[in-house]
């Protein structure tokens, strides 16, 4: 049996969204910008597209434009607004259990110049708004908080980050990779000005991303060139990932009310099940409001990687927040920033569960981990340690 | 990162995994914090290792590289153990991925700890 | 009758390379970057497709990263060395014919404090070398030269420049995204240090470009965020897309002289023709080496956008160099630069011919646009006075 838990990385296409798209390769194909019928049919396919997602957010089919990834909407979002609003100030507020494209798009700022405060989280990784609140001078330009995390799933509450921004005339940017397609979102009721996006978290393509961008919200140019979307991307319309992101909205928000709360009961079977079955572990921001297919474990005693491999030989994917296995071999800034002590963080575990998984696959999963971390343990001096009581 | 078939193998079934009751040589490298920490425990007669067990908390290549590096100084004297360097360990496992070197320095430090706690024995 | 004629835009895609990109929308679809068997799958076909490429071009994969878009490829390079190099100089050289892609992003550096000279280009589109010799000086940095021009197909000498960087220590730049998939190009022998290609323009998949970059040429960040592309290229991978591009880049090599001389041929032929039946027209960069199926025509005493929407009616999708049919309304730098008047700039058609043309197709254009023509200058004063000897 194969399971894919690793819905937080990237996920299956959807059925629909792919074949919606195919049309765009080799029988529609002309370049949108093109004034000719072969152009005027794609750009019909991407006027429609951006119609979709424009609906879906309530915003005004201007306010949207197009990018190659999240990463690139995240850094047009933070480096642009940087650039437009340099005049009146220098500070960028952000949170500290960001994603690396806005946790390195700010370090990057840093090093031209702009000073950037991250904002502690509690234990279960949700920001602390006072903090917040007291880190707002006359020279801040610009908020950027995620609004689902990656790792742990804490939904931030960006609401109140928005009244605070608006109050105080604040660009505010919000990082939704991880929640656009699983929550419901209107950026504009939320007090939101920029709002990043990325096709392949919810069932939409690779290659390709968008950022909503609140009409009246200036912003500096990252990449220059051609005059598509707006002069703030250049490039030939990507217009089959356009159609394929713009249908995997939709088919999103078609349901998107029982997908959560299914994938949230599925997810809550699963750690009810393993905190039966496996003493010695945590789990991660338990107490927070969470995404609903994502449950971050840490296994005390235990190394994730050996965790995350033995379960790769059993067909089981998922992600760890172990340094072992990161490329840097840094433990994970975001359970760090959630005081989570290095030792026991090593161990940590995401399962992400996401709309194709079943209750028999949990079940497999249920029954294939227990003896894994059962073997790792017996052959860890830390857990043997513990066990002899030390 | 991708491993060797043969980490793979030492990984998922490793070698001569545990204890031994009042070893002649024990020791105890690494730290919780840095993500990998080795015991290793020798059974020596006449400066030959006769028998070797070890437990390891870390990855998948500290483990492997713990479990072939007992298999290489098993019934081995003493001194051409201490000559075990962590190069001809990954070499033995068929390689390990640049980041991961380092763990297979772990496995070279615990056996040069356990013999330098039989040495100071002895 | 419907014959695309605008394959410097955009082309069709091929079917072998959408069919060997299908299976990683949803069947082979995990991350890259993950470290389970999901993730392994796709970093092997990404491996691969890296291979693919760096073979066709004899570099090696790590000389070779994936952007999205040619755009973004152009801006990486130069906005790279321009940030990497900076300590050491401040001066760029580029071309007068560069696409927007480079030349918007040169005009944006020097609003960043660069010097950027414009070399100038002769009546055939193609740039002067002693003119870019004279321009070295201890501060030049970078060179950015396109390999084929997209508006008039004009080659530059990239051997000769390549030479000239060399000797001087010089970074040097190619946009050959007019050329990869129609030329034999081996970055390496020829001089060149960064090289920008794209996908769609040779029969693979919109949203997908990439960068060689030869080894030991530093480059400053544009993007940031996950460690993709050696740092350069934030962002999931976008598997598909590189299996599509690799796919179409091998396609396109399998007979790459072949498909040269046959669209070549073509080309001529309808030069020919078109020069028989139609008085007072002129073939741009017609002295210099070309891109096989380029053909820009200037209709004198016409505007090209109504001869582009005539042709379309029937049609037959080709690009102007008009400005009428530009964002901007301004006429065509690149032919300005090629000394051809505002008034008579204002009456060029860019027929691009691709693999898929037929001669059959190049007949019905034959066929078809004579009258348009001649019913357009009917109406047009201009050409009336021409007619009346003025
Ligand atoms: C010469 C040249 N450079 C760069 C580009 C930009 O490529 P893309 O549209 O894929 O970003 C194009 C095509 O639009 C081009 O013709
Ligand atoms: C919270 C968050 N932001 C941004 C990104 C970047 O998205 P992409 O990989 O599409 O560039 C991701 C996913 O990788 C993410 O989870
Ligand atoms: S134990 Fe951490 S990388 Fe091997
Ligand atoms: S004549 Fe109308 S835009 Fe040029």
């Amino acid at each position: 049996m194969r399971v894919y838990l690793d819905n937080n990385a990237t996920t299956k296409m959807d059925k629909e969204a792919l074949e919606a798209m195919l049309p765009y390769f080799s029988e529609i194909y002309g370049n949108a910008s093109s004034m000719h019928s072969f152009g005027n049919e794609s750009k019909k396919a991407m006027v429609e597209a951006r119609k979709t997602i424009a609906e879906i957010f309530g915003i005004e089919t201007d306010e949207l434009i197009f990018t190659g990834s999240g990463s690139e909407s995240d850094n047009l979002a933070i480096r642009g607004v940087a650039k437009a609003y340099k005049k009146r100030g220098n500070h960028i507020i952000t949170s500290s259990v960001e994603h690396p494209a806005v946790r390195n798009t700010c370090r990057e700022l840093e090093k031209e110049g702009y000073e950037v405060t991250y904002i502690s989280v509690d234990e279960n990784g949700v920001i602390n708004l006072d903090e917040l609140k007291k880190a707002i001078k006359k020279e801040t330009i610009l908020i950027t908080v995620m609004h689902g995390n990656n790792e742990v799933g804490s939904i931030q509450p960006v609401e109140e980050i928005g009244k605070l921004a608006k109050e105080n005339r604040i660009v505010f940017h919000v990082d939704a990779v991880q929640t656009v397609g699983k929550l419901n979102i209107k950026p504009k009721e939320m007090g939101i000005d920029l709002l990043t996006f990325s096709g392949h978290k919810f069932y939409g393509p690779k290659g390709i991303g968008g950022l909503f961008i609140k009409s009246g919200t200036r912003l500096g140019k990252v990449l220059t060139g051609g005059g598509q979307e707006k002069k703030l991307r250049p490039g030939t319309s990507d217009v089959p990932g356009m159609v394929g992101m713009a249908t995997a909205l939709e088919v999103a928000y078609r349901n998107i009310d029982e997908e959560f709360k299914r994938e949230e009961e599925l997810r809550n079977y699963f750690e009810r099940e393993l905190l039966n079955k496996v003493p010695e572990i945590q789990i991660n921001a338990k107490g927070a409001k969470r995404l609903p297919g994502t449950s971050s474990i840490t296994f005390k005693y235990l190394e994730g990687e050996s965790i995350l491999l033995s379960l790769n030989y059993k067909g089981i994917a998922v992600s760890s927040g172990s340094a072992c296995s990161s490329d840097d071999l840094q433990a994970s800034h975001v359970l760090l920033a959630m005081g989570i002590p290095v030792e026991i963080a090593h161990g940590t575990i995401r399962f992400s569960f996401g709309k194709y998984n079943t209750k028999e696959e949990v079940d497999y999963v249920i029954q294939e981990l227990p003896p894994i971390i059962e073997k790792l343990r017996m052959i860890s001096p830390l857990w043997n340690e513990f066990k002899a009581g030390k | 990162m991708q491993y060797s078939e043969k980490v793979m193998d030492h990984f998922m079934n490793p070698r001569n995994v545990g204890t031994i009751e009042n070893p002649d040589g024990y020791g105890k490298v690494g730290s919780p914090s840095c993500g990998d920490v080795m015991e290793i425990f020798l059974k020596i007669e006449n400066d030959i290792i006769t028998d070797v067990k070890f437990r390891t908390f870390g990855c998948a290549s500290a483990i492997a590289t713990s479990s072939i590096s007992t298999e290489m100084i098993l019934n081995k004297n003493v001194s051409e153990a201490l000559q075990l360097t962590n190069k001809a360990v990954a070499e033995a496992l068929d390689g390990l991925p640049p980041a991961k070197m380092h763990c297979s320095v772990l496995a070279e430090e615990g056996i040069k700890a356990a013999i330098e706690d039989y040495m100071g024995k002895k």
